[in-house]
């Protein structure tokens, strides 16, 4: 069980670390946006599942309890963590930032 | 904000207004108490003004007010209950009946009346941080808002 | 302090990605960079504080992690709302 | 050195990295941002050092009420420090 | 009528969230007496104060058990599919740098902001996709696309299956 | 000119802080521990409260919560006063 923990732990860490580069090495505010909100949002689902595992099988007494809160994290930031990003997008778009040599837009058209 | 905000919001709001709830009243239990749990609550209010608009809030500020004073009220009346020994003494903590039992040492949540005039005071302080912080960040959003009256 | 090595171990490798983010924060060119750095970081702490929360095994600190993972999304929206312009 | 040493000077690095930025930057919406992870490494601080109950007070105001605030007075006022 | 059916659903809705916080706390790891008691109170008045608020139009149909089924096998099943492959493009992308990005436009015809919103938060976690704006008037959907093949896509191009699954969950 | 004595001062009171902090006690140990052992001990049986920092803030230290309450309740006055429609 300790070998499942790890992993899913070894897992989540590497994707986070993805989105925080992705961060850093990507053109534009929107591919950014891609790379961060995907990466961290996978990587943390692995993680706190990680953290869930953990609970369930070596938590003793309160163990279940933190299960609870690991999933119930879990909920919260894929509910709100998509919804941030699009709104970042709208803003950016709104206040006038064109997308990185971009092929076709059509929002921009729209106006 | 868009259609996606608006509906997150809609669905996130009493879920934020419950957790506030849940720390005020674990208080005594777990980390958490008035000041934290009403902190929650009103970051919810704000959640409404940032994904609607001001004027949704603005029928509930004369509420806001009441409950901030009620709130300030109730504390000091708790604090009163212990006039017999000191002021803000707990006077009915481990009397037993509605009011305390006493508690075994250590963690053990799930005993809601325990500890007598502490839950109350919480739920006082919870009720005028909630305000406060919430009528404050009413005001900042409502300032300069059109020429109707405020 | 620590019980479990392997969670703090990932915490630290957490803490040490927010420090990526960190730099996007300082040198973003646009606001709407350094909003999507603050949010990429407020990920990242909640996941560090669940991972920390398990490798103390103390369970009522998970309560911190619950409210910045709900409330982190509200400092984010009064951002997005203000690169918006116009009017509220 | 233990795990847990490190990450408290990882977080406190961080700490006072953010502050520096937000006294750094001239425009006052990316100053209101660097002070929001200010909160929030503090909280992270506060949580290594097993006070849960001041790291969600300083959650749950820094995390969204003072953004808010500043930001909703930044919207009033002007968004950039004037030069002295 | 209508009003205190939004408020009953509202207070059972956050009757259950209490009831999630406040897991094990009782005898065999249920909720002890106390606990429902309080969450019954606080559910009520939580549901007096935001239940005129919560509720848009078209929102009852989600309330059916079949719907929650299919979320179920949603969240399981092509969900975490298209998740890890949006996550295995990016680390692909990130290496190389290949992007051909645009903003474009398609309808899935969803018409409740529920269906909308599913949508656009599916999109937004799946591959090369996200969601810039929703336009409320005819329920267009503008998506920045990291790698763009047609200009004038179909919504399958764009998402695959994810606005019959939207249709089936949501709507 | 006035830069360098920015930097002169700074530095001495930098140095000033850095000298004392090599001084203080371990993280922990305070030296006045009498009244931490005292709410270790009896908190839980005076006050009836698993939480010993709430049977501090309302009972122990009741008064500084009131203080507490009255600076929210003047900040709020403040913002209303400030904030207030002026009448012409």
């Amino acid at each position: 069980m300790n070998a499942l923990i790890y992993a899913l732990l070894a897992v989540g860490t590497v994707f986070n670390g993805l989105g925080a580069l992705a961060l850093i090495r990507f053109p534009d505010v929107y591919t950014r946006i891609h790379g961060a909100t995907k990466c961290t949002t996978f990587g943390s689902i692995f993680s706190l599942l990680g953290v869930a595992v953990y609970g369930i099988w070596q938590g003793g007494g309160m163990g279940g309890t933190m299960a609870v809160r690991a999933f119930l994290a879990l909920i919260f930031l894929l509910l709100t963590n998509p919804t941030g990003s699009h709104a970042l997008a709208r803003a950016a778009h709104r206040s006038g930032i064109k997308p990185f040599r971009a092929v076709v837009d059509r929002l921009e058209e729209k106006k | 904000m868009s259609v996606v905000v608006r509906t997150i919001a809609r669905m996130l709001v009493p879920v934020g207004l419950v957790f506030g709830a849940y720390v005020i009243m674990h208080g005594h239990l777990t980390p958490g108490g008035g000041f934290q749990g009403g902190a929650v609550a009103a970051s919810a209010l704000a959640l409404i003004l940032v994904s609607f608009s001001a004027k949704e809030l603005k029928p509930v500020k004369g509420l806001l007010s009441a409950l901030e004073s009620t709130g300030g009220v109730a504390f000091v009346v708790f604090a009163f209950l212990g006039i017999g020994f000191t002021f803000f003494a707990n006077a009915i903590a481990g009397m037993g009946g509605l009011f305390g039992q006493p508690v075994d040492y250590g963690p053990n949540p799930g005993y809601l009346n325990t500890s007598g005039t502490l839950p109350l005071m919480n739920w006082a302080v919870g009720l005028k941080v909630l305000a406060g912080l919430g009528s404050v960040v009413l005001l900042f959003a409502l300032f300069g808002e059109g020429e109707d009256d405020r | 302090m620590i019980v479990e090595l392997g969670f703090g171990a990932a915490a630290v490798a957490l803490l040490a990605f927010a420090l990526v983010c960190t730099i996007r924060l300082a040198v973003g060119p646009t606001a709407a960079d350094r909003a999507v750095a603050l949010d990429t970081i407020n990920t990242l702490v909640v996941a560090t504080m669940v991972v920390v929360g398990a490798a103390f095994r103390l369970v009522v600190l998970m309560d911190v992690a619950l409210v910045y993972a709900l409330l982190s999304y509200v400092g984010t929206l009064y951002i997005a709302r203000y690169l918006e312009g116009g009017s509220w | 050195m233990t795990v847990w040493a490190i990450l408290q000077v990882l977080v406190l690095v961080f700490t006072v990295v953010s502050a520096a930025l937000a006294v750094w930057l001239r425009d006052l919406l990316a100053a209101a941002l660097a002070l929001g992870a200010v909160g929030l490494f503090l909280s992270l601080a506060f949580y290594l050092l097993l006070a849960p109950d001041v790291a969600i007070a300083q959650a749950g105001i820094g995390a969204a009420l003072t953004t808010a605030i500043f930001i909703l007075a930044i919207r009033k006022t002007r968004r950039r420090e004037e030069e002295e | 009528m209508r009003r205190v059916a939004q408020w009953t659903a509202t207070a059972v809705l956050a009757f259950a969230v209490y009831l999630v916080l406040a897991t094990f706390t009782g005898p065999w790891g249920l909720w002890a007496p106390d606990e429902l008691l309080a969450g019954l109170v606080i559910a009520l008045v939580v549901a007096l104060a935001t239940g005129m608020f919560v509720w848009a139009r078209g929102d009852w149909r989600v309330l059916q058990p079949k719907r929650w089924l299919l979320f179920l096998v949603y969240i399981l099943g092509p969900f975490p599919l298209a998740m890890a492959k949006a996550n295995l493009d990016v680390a692909w992308r990130v290496i190389t740098g290949k992007i051909r990005p645009g903003i474009v436009k398609f309808n899935p015809n969803l018409k409740t902001d529920l269906g909308r919103t599913f949508l656009a938060n599916s999109i937004t976690l799946t591959p090369g996709t996200l969601t810039v704006d929703v336009d409320e008037g005819t329920g267009d959907f503008y998506v920045h696309w990291i790698n763009v093949t047609n200009e004038s896509p179909t919504p399958e191009d764009v998402c695959g299956p994810f606005p019959s699954w939207a249709r089936r969950v949501a709507e | 000119m006035t830069r360098w004595l920015r930097l002169a001062a700074f530095l001495v009171v930098a140095g000033a802080l850095l000298l004392v902090a090599g001084q203080i006690r371990r993280f922990g140990e305070p030296r006045l521990a009498e009244m931490d052992l005292y709410f270790n001990r009896y908190s839980q049986d005076e006050v009836a409260a698993n939480n010993a920092v709430t049977a501090i803030v309302f009972d122990y230290r009741g008064y500084d919560t009131l203080g507490e309450a009255t600076v929210l309740f003047a900040a709020v006055v403040g913002v209303a006063l400030i904030l207030r429609k002026v009448k012409k």
